[in-house]
């Protein structure tokens, strides 16, 4: 039941992304516009380019969605409805969300293109100035609730949200988490504009569909942890917990989208090195100040 | 934050400024070992009051590390902490004009935050650490110039004395903690039997090592090499010091074989040293020559029971020979080299500073009412009531002598002559650290009594009047031997010297030997003037002077039996420094070489080959150890 | 139980499984993922056997780590694709038998060994956290700062190591060209 | 409860055997460190396995998993920076090639 209901939670948000994507890209608002272009990938052939490294080709899609919904099935969308509220959640989050990495690297060696390994190996480099600021943040997180459990993160913001009591974590994380999300502005590894699509480049029919599927979730995913760990997941006034948690949720996704949409898309090197000089520095400094806090404030 | 940390922590924090900010570092070291002080005179005032504070922090499973502050901890904290300040006070002035000024203040912050968490330490593995931590420091300041190469090599001299003395330490904590199951120092301590004995004699190692006890005291003559400050920090408080703190801590672990080992050592040591010393031309070699020698009487008085005469002569000779050693680098400033040569009569030029000289050199021969006289006379008394008195305590008194006779001869170099002394910059400086610690090197001798009072050490018998008489005797008999030796005699015999190596056995004939033949000459005169005036004066007279006549023949032969002692010492020291030691530490090496040599028979340079090797030779290693827990 | 000794034997011969592949497979790239997910395997071994902190850290650090070994894979081997069908390997029989009789003596030593009682029960995973953090900075803090500065040197040795040794002209040279 | 230790005991021991047989038989610097790695994840499986089979109380048991992963984080690094540095000193990190180590 609850499984059913967080997976409809996703796919719903997912769709909601997909329109607010197409509005974006046509300048359209058709709600439909989604489901005809999956209808359309799944018509269209599916294209196996030439001496792909098989496993890899069919499975990068499908680990990218999977790893997406395990992402989702850690954090709760309100006190009871969590897949499963493990005792390391917070680390749960950053394991699942390590293995986008394998798959997007997958999904660049399979084919056998140029392009899509050059977006996979770029994805690599991506990672390695982002991991930090997604693996920091959260230990400042897990340090004021005092535990690893998704649910007692989010009990310990009931009285203060920790957007507010860590704004600094809060901001590192949500760069590391788009840029987790590869969206624009961090979009090296699927560049239409450079790089010809980069790791989406050889995908087409259901695989391309899957792909699309599984990146939406991802966003919506890393918005519901932003929201668990910042934004007081369910905690909210009126609304019943369930809807709060959706609503921050889809807010923070399309924060990220519309954030994307209006920025330039950044060097791999640029980036690179404001994480390591700019943001560690930053993210261990947030991590002093929170110990500081819990130390002064009881 | 515990009151424990207090003493340590500000010159760690000073030294790590110092390394990232870059300037103001002597300001920087400063403020750190003076908070350091406050720290240190806190502690003592808590331990006064009766609490011995102890911080656990976490350290290694089940053996956590501790800061123990009893009332010697923290006396000894007190004193380290001084030391240290004022040295930093007399650095600014004298390090004025070097550069790797953020190097030096940094280095010497550590330095002092490793010395503190050594006197500190409640837990060998604490106290290791620190251990360790100082012979860097020392290897870093002795090779300060390490441009130099004299510098250089001395640095690298006293890390190899050391550290293969220190080999010592190592197995003598894994025996304190493999017998007594714990790593704190004082609960270990009461381990008995044959572990205690070989403790014992590894700690004394240990101890030989740091402490430059004979047949290890070499290095710290070519430790001279370093700044001076850094000499004064070494061979008062901190490096040297180590040693003996580390006897007197484990005092109560020493069996009577080891009492014996240590109590032996220290007295040739006084003996050997005091020679070397007498025979020095150089007026740091000199000093840190007579370092080994008191350090010998500290050892004594360990040896002979009483580790708080130790003690007492451990603060005593703290402010003593740091302020010896910073009057000696005032006059190397001012002539350009310590030679004797050199600093003939610089005395006249320098007068501060040569003032508290002096009174250092007085209180180190111990002359009342000064510090040394009180320090000296506990370590007398021990050494006479203790066990071993027979032989301890001639020793004792011999190295008294010979205090007095270098320090006479030091004083009367420094005094007479005259050479050209150029100005010296930064002189307000170095005069506040030399009086710093002039005046507790002259007083701190009245406050011996209090002190005794709140070690939890057992307090040594008064000295009773035999020692002080015996002590000032021969106190004053050596200052007059060193004084009245003729300088511009000495001249000749310094160059052959100079030729030969600075073979010491040359040096004692010709300069034991004058003195006694002067003192018998001075006696003689006296006699006939004694003579005549008796017979003026009539018969009455004649049994006084047959009286002075006959003690005058006994003195003579005194001298002459002296001068002969030292001439033997002096040569066995002498071999036993170039063959024994060197050799002993350069054959490890050498061995270790050869050993290299052999295995390179091993290496084609493939990894898998060197990879198959190491996967074979685990095996094998597997199953003997298998085999050995079958045949258990 | 039973479950729990089902999972363990699952999950351990998937590790052994991907870990035969790594030495069996001639594209790097496959080698290097199939350690990966032999390390994976191993995380959930972990989480088999109710350690589940040690097992989500070991899934996440292995997932980074051994993409990066991916990418030196393909950079440093001459047939990354591995359809040059080259052989890779030397000494092979002695490597073998090192193998196999390693193998041997523990298995055999696992199974003669009298284990005495096992423990049924564990504390669930919030609390084991909460004592392996008590553990790590209290008890054993020394150790694990020790391991902590450690990898510092490794990290700041290692990129020591690898930047490009350039001397005075030429770094002027290329400041100038940026 | 002892079959499931015995089950991880084997597991962990057979994939020290391959990790053996990699880290010798191979001749690239990259795959001799998997070989070593696959050594270090059995032992990391013993040790886990004996510490919930025999002392779940002993939480040094889990530290020691801590400090292998160090360790194996920390060969990554070292031998990465030793292959690119000798990849650029002679253009490939065929260890067969290697003999400048030789004494």
């Amino acid at each position: 039941m609850t499984v059913a209901i967080v997976l409809l939670a996703l796919l719903g948000s997912a769709w909601l992304l997909a329109v607010i994507e197409g509005w974006m890209a046509t300048g359209r608002l058709s709600p439909a516009a989604p489901l005809f272009r999956g209808l359309a990938h799944l018509g269209r052939e599916s294209i196996v380019p030439r001496s792909p490294d098989r496993v890899f080709f069919e499975a990068a899609p499908v680990l990218l969605l999977v790893v997406a919904v395990l992402g989702m099935a850690v954090l709760p969308l309100a006190p009871d409805l969590i897949i499963a509220d493990l005792g390391t959640g917070a680390l749960f989050v950053n394991a699942a969300l390590a293995y986008v990495l394998v798959a997007v690297i997958m999904a660049g060696w399979g084919p056998d293109g140029a392009y899509g390994m050059i977006g996979g190996w770029r994805f690599l480099g991506q990672l390695i100035a982002y991991s930090m600021l997604i693996v920091m943040p959260i230990t400042a997180v897990a340090m004021r609730a005092e535990s690893l459990v998704n649910t007692a993160i989010v009990g310990s913001q009931a009285g203060l949200w920790n957007i507010v009591y860590q704004p600094l974590g809060f901001v590192l994380f949500y760069i590391a988490a788009m840029a987790l999300a590869f969206r624009a502005p961090f979009d090296l590894p699927s560049a239409e504009g450079e790089l010809g699509g980069g790791v989406d480049a050889e995908y087409t029919g259901v695989r391309l569909a899957v792909l699309r599927l599984a990146r939406l979730t991802l966003v919506v995913t890393l918005a519901s942890a932003t929201t668990v760990f910042y934004l007081g997941g369910w905690h909210g006034p009126l609304l019943p917990p369930w809807a709060w948690s959706l609503i921050k949720t889809l807010a923070v996704a399309v924060s990220m989208l519309l954030v994307g949409h209006y920025l330039p898309r950044i060097r791999e090197a640029d980036l690179m090195r404001w994480c390591w000089v700019l943001g560690i520095p930053l993210a261990l400094l947030n991590i002093i100040i929170v110990g500081l806090l819990i130390l002064v404030v009881p | 934050m515990s009151a424990v940390l207090l003493p340590i922590l500000p010159p760690l924090i000073a030294a790590l400024a110092v390394l990232i900010l870059r300037r103001g570092s002597a300001a920087l070291a400063l403020a750190g070992a003076t908070l350091s002080l406050a720290g240190g005179v806190r502690l003592l005032a808590g331990a006064l009051d009766g609490q011995a504070e102890t911080l656990l922090l976490p350290g290694l499973p089940d053996m956590p590390l501790r800061l123990v502050s009893g009332p010697m901890t923290a006396l000894l904290s007190v004193a380290v902490a001084t030391v240290g300040t004022f040295v930093l006070v007399y650095a600014i002035g004298y390090m004025k004009r070097e550069s790797g000024q953020a190097r030096f203040y940094a280095v010497m912050s550590l330095f002092l935050a490793a010395m503190q968490a050594l006197v500190l330490a409640g837990d060998w593995v604490l106290l290791l650490a620190a251990w360790e931590l100082i012979g860097l420091c020392s290897y870093l300041l002795i090779g300060f110039w390490f441009q130099r190469p004299e510098a250089a090599n001395a640095a690298s001299r006293a890390f190899l004395y050391t550290r293969s003395a220190d080999l010592g330490l190592y197995v003598a904590i894994f025996i304190l903690i493999g017998s007594s199951g714990t790593s704190e120092i004082a609960a270990s301590l009461e381990v008995g039997g044959s572990a205690s004995t070989a403790a014992g004699l590894l700690l004394l190692l240990a101890a030989m090592g740091k402490s430059a006890q004979v047949p290890l005291q070499d290095w710290l003559m070519r430790a001279m090499a370093g700044p001076t400050p850094v000499s004064a920090l070494l061979h008062s408080a901190t490096l040297v010091a180590a040693g003996a703190i580390l006897l007197i801590r484990s005092a109560t672990l020493l069996s009577p074989e080891a009492l014996f080992a240590i109590g032996l050592v220290g007295g040739i040591t006084t003996v050997a040293a005091g020679v070397i010393a007498l025979a020095e031309r150089d007026l740091k070699r000199l000093l840190a020559a007579s370092t080994a020698s008191q350090y010998g009487l500290m050892l004594i008085a360990v040896g002979a029971g009483v580790p708080t005469a130790a003690l007492l002569h451990l603060l005593a000779h703290a402010a003593i020979k740091s302020t010896l050693f910073l009057a000696a680098g005032d006059f190397q400033h001012a002539r350009e080299g310590t030679a004797f040569d050199q600093l003939k009569g610089v005395g006249r030029a320098r007068p501060w500073a040569f003032a508290g000289f002096a009174l250092a050199a007085l209180a180190l021969a111990g002359i009342p009412p000064l510090s040394g006289f009180f320090s000296k006379d506990a370590v007398i008394a021990a050494a006479l009531s203790g066990q071993g008195a027979a032989w301890l305590g001639p020793l004792a008194l011999a190295g008294t002598l010979l205090t007095g006779a270098y320090m006479g001869r030091a004083l009367r170099v420094l005094w007479q002559g005259s050479g050209d002394s150029r100005p010296v910059e930064g002189t307000g400086w170095m005069r506040a650290g030399i009086w710093g610690l002039a005046i507790p090197a002259a007083g701190l001798g009245l406050a011996f009594g209090p002190l005794e009072t709140i070690l939890d050490l057992p307090a040594p018998e008064t000295a009773g009047t035999v020692a002080i008489v015996l002590g000032l005797v021969a106190a004053l008999v050596g200052l007059a031997l060193g004084w009245l030796v003729p300088v511009q005699r000495l001249l000749g015999p310094a160059h052959q010297w100079a030729e030969s190596g600075l073979e010491v056995a040359g040096g004692l004939t010709a300069w034991i030997g004058r003195p006694a033949m002067a003192v018998a000459r001075g006696c003689d005169r006296l006699e006939d003037h004694l003579y005549a005036a008796a017979l003026a004066i009539g018969h009455t007279a004649l049994s006084i002077a047959r009286g002075g006549e006959r003690l005058e023949q006994r003195l003579y032969l005194a001298v002459l039996g002296v001068g002969r002692a030292n001439l033997a010492v002096g040569r066995w020291v002498r071999s036993g420094d170039e063959r024994g030691i060197d050799g002993l530490i350069f054959a490890l090496v050498a061995g270790v070489r050869d050993l290299g040599a052999r295995a390179r028979t091993l290496q084609s340079g493939l990894i898998h080959h060197s990879l198959a090797i190491s996967a074979v030779a685990t095996a094998v290693l597997l199953a003997i150890l298998f085999s050995a827990s079958l045949s258990v | 139980m039973y479950a729990q000794a089902f999972f363990v034997a699952v999950f351990g011969l998937a590790a052994i499984g991907f870990g035969v592949v790594v030495f069996r497979t001639s594209s790097m790239m496959r080698s290097a993922l199939a350690l990966l997910f032999s390390m994976t395997a191993v995380g959930c071994l972990f989480l088999a056997m109710q350690t589940e902190f040690l097992g989500v850290l070991q899934i996440m650090m292995m997932a980074t780590e051994m993409s990066i070994m991916a990418i030196f894979m393909v950079m440093f081997m001459m047939d990354p694709g591995g359809l040059g069908g080259m052989d890779m390997s030397h000494q092979k029989r002695f490597s073998i038998g090192a193998g196999v009789s390693a193998a041997v003596v523990a298995i055999a030593v696992a199974l003669l060994s009298d284990w005495g009682p096992a423990a049924e029960q564990v504390v669930d995973a919030e609390a084991q956290t909460r004592a392996l953090g008590m553990e790590l900075l209290g008890r054993s803090m020394m150790i694990f700062e020790t391991a902590g500065i450690t990898i510092l040197t490794a990290m700041i040795a290692a990129t020591a190591v690898a930047i490009p040794v350039q001397n005075l002209s030429s770094k002027d040279d290329k400041e100038a060209s940026e | 409860m002892t079959m499931i230790l015995i089950l991880a005991l084997v597991t962990g021991a057979i994939l020290f055997g391959i990790g053996v047989y990699g880290a010798l038989s191979q001749t690239n610097l990259v795959m001799i460190m998997m070989g070593v790695e696959l050594m270090l994840a059995g032992a990391m499986v013993n040790l886990v396995a004996f510490w919930r089979f025999l002392h779940p109380e002993a939480y040094s048991g889990q530290m020691f998993v801590l400090v292998v992963m160090t360790v194996m984080a920390l060969e990554m690094a070292v031998g990465f920076g030793v292959a690119i540095a000798r990849f650029r000193a002679k253009g490939s990190v065929e260890m067969e090639e290697a003999e400048d180590l030789k004494g």
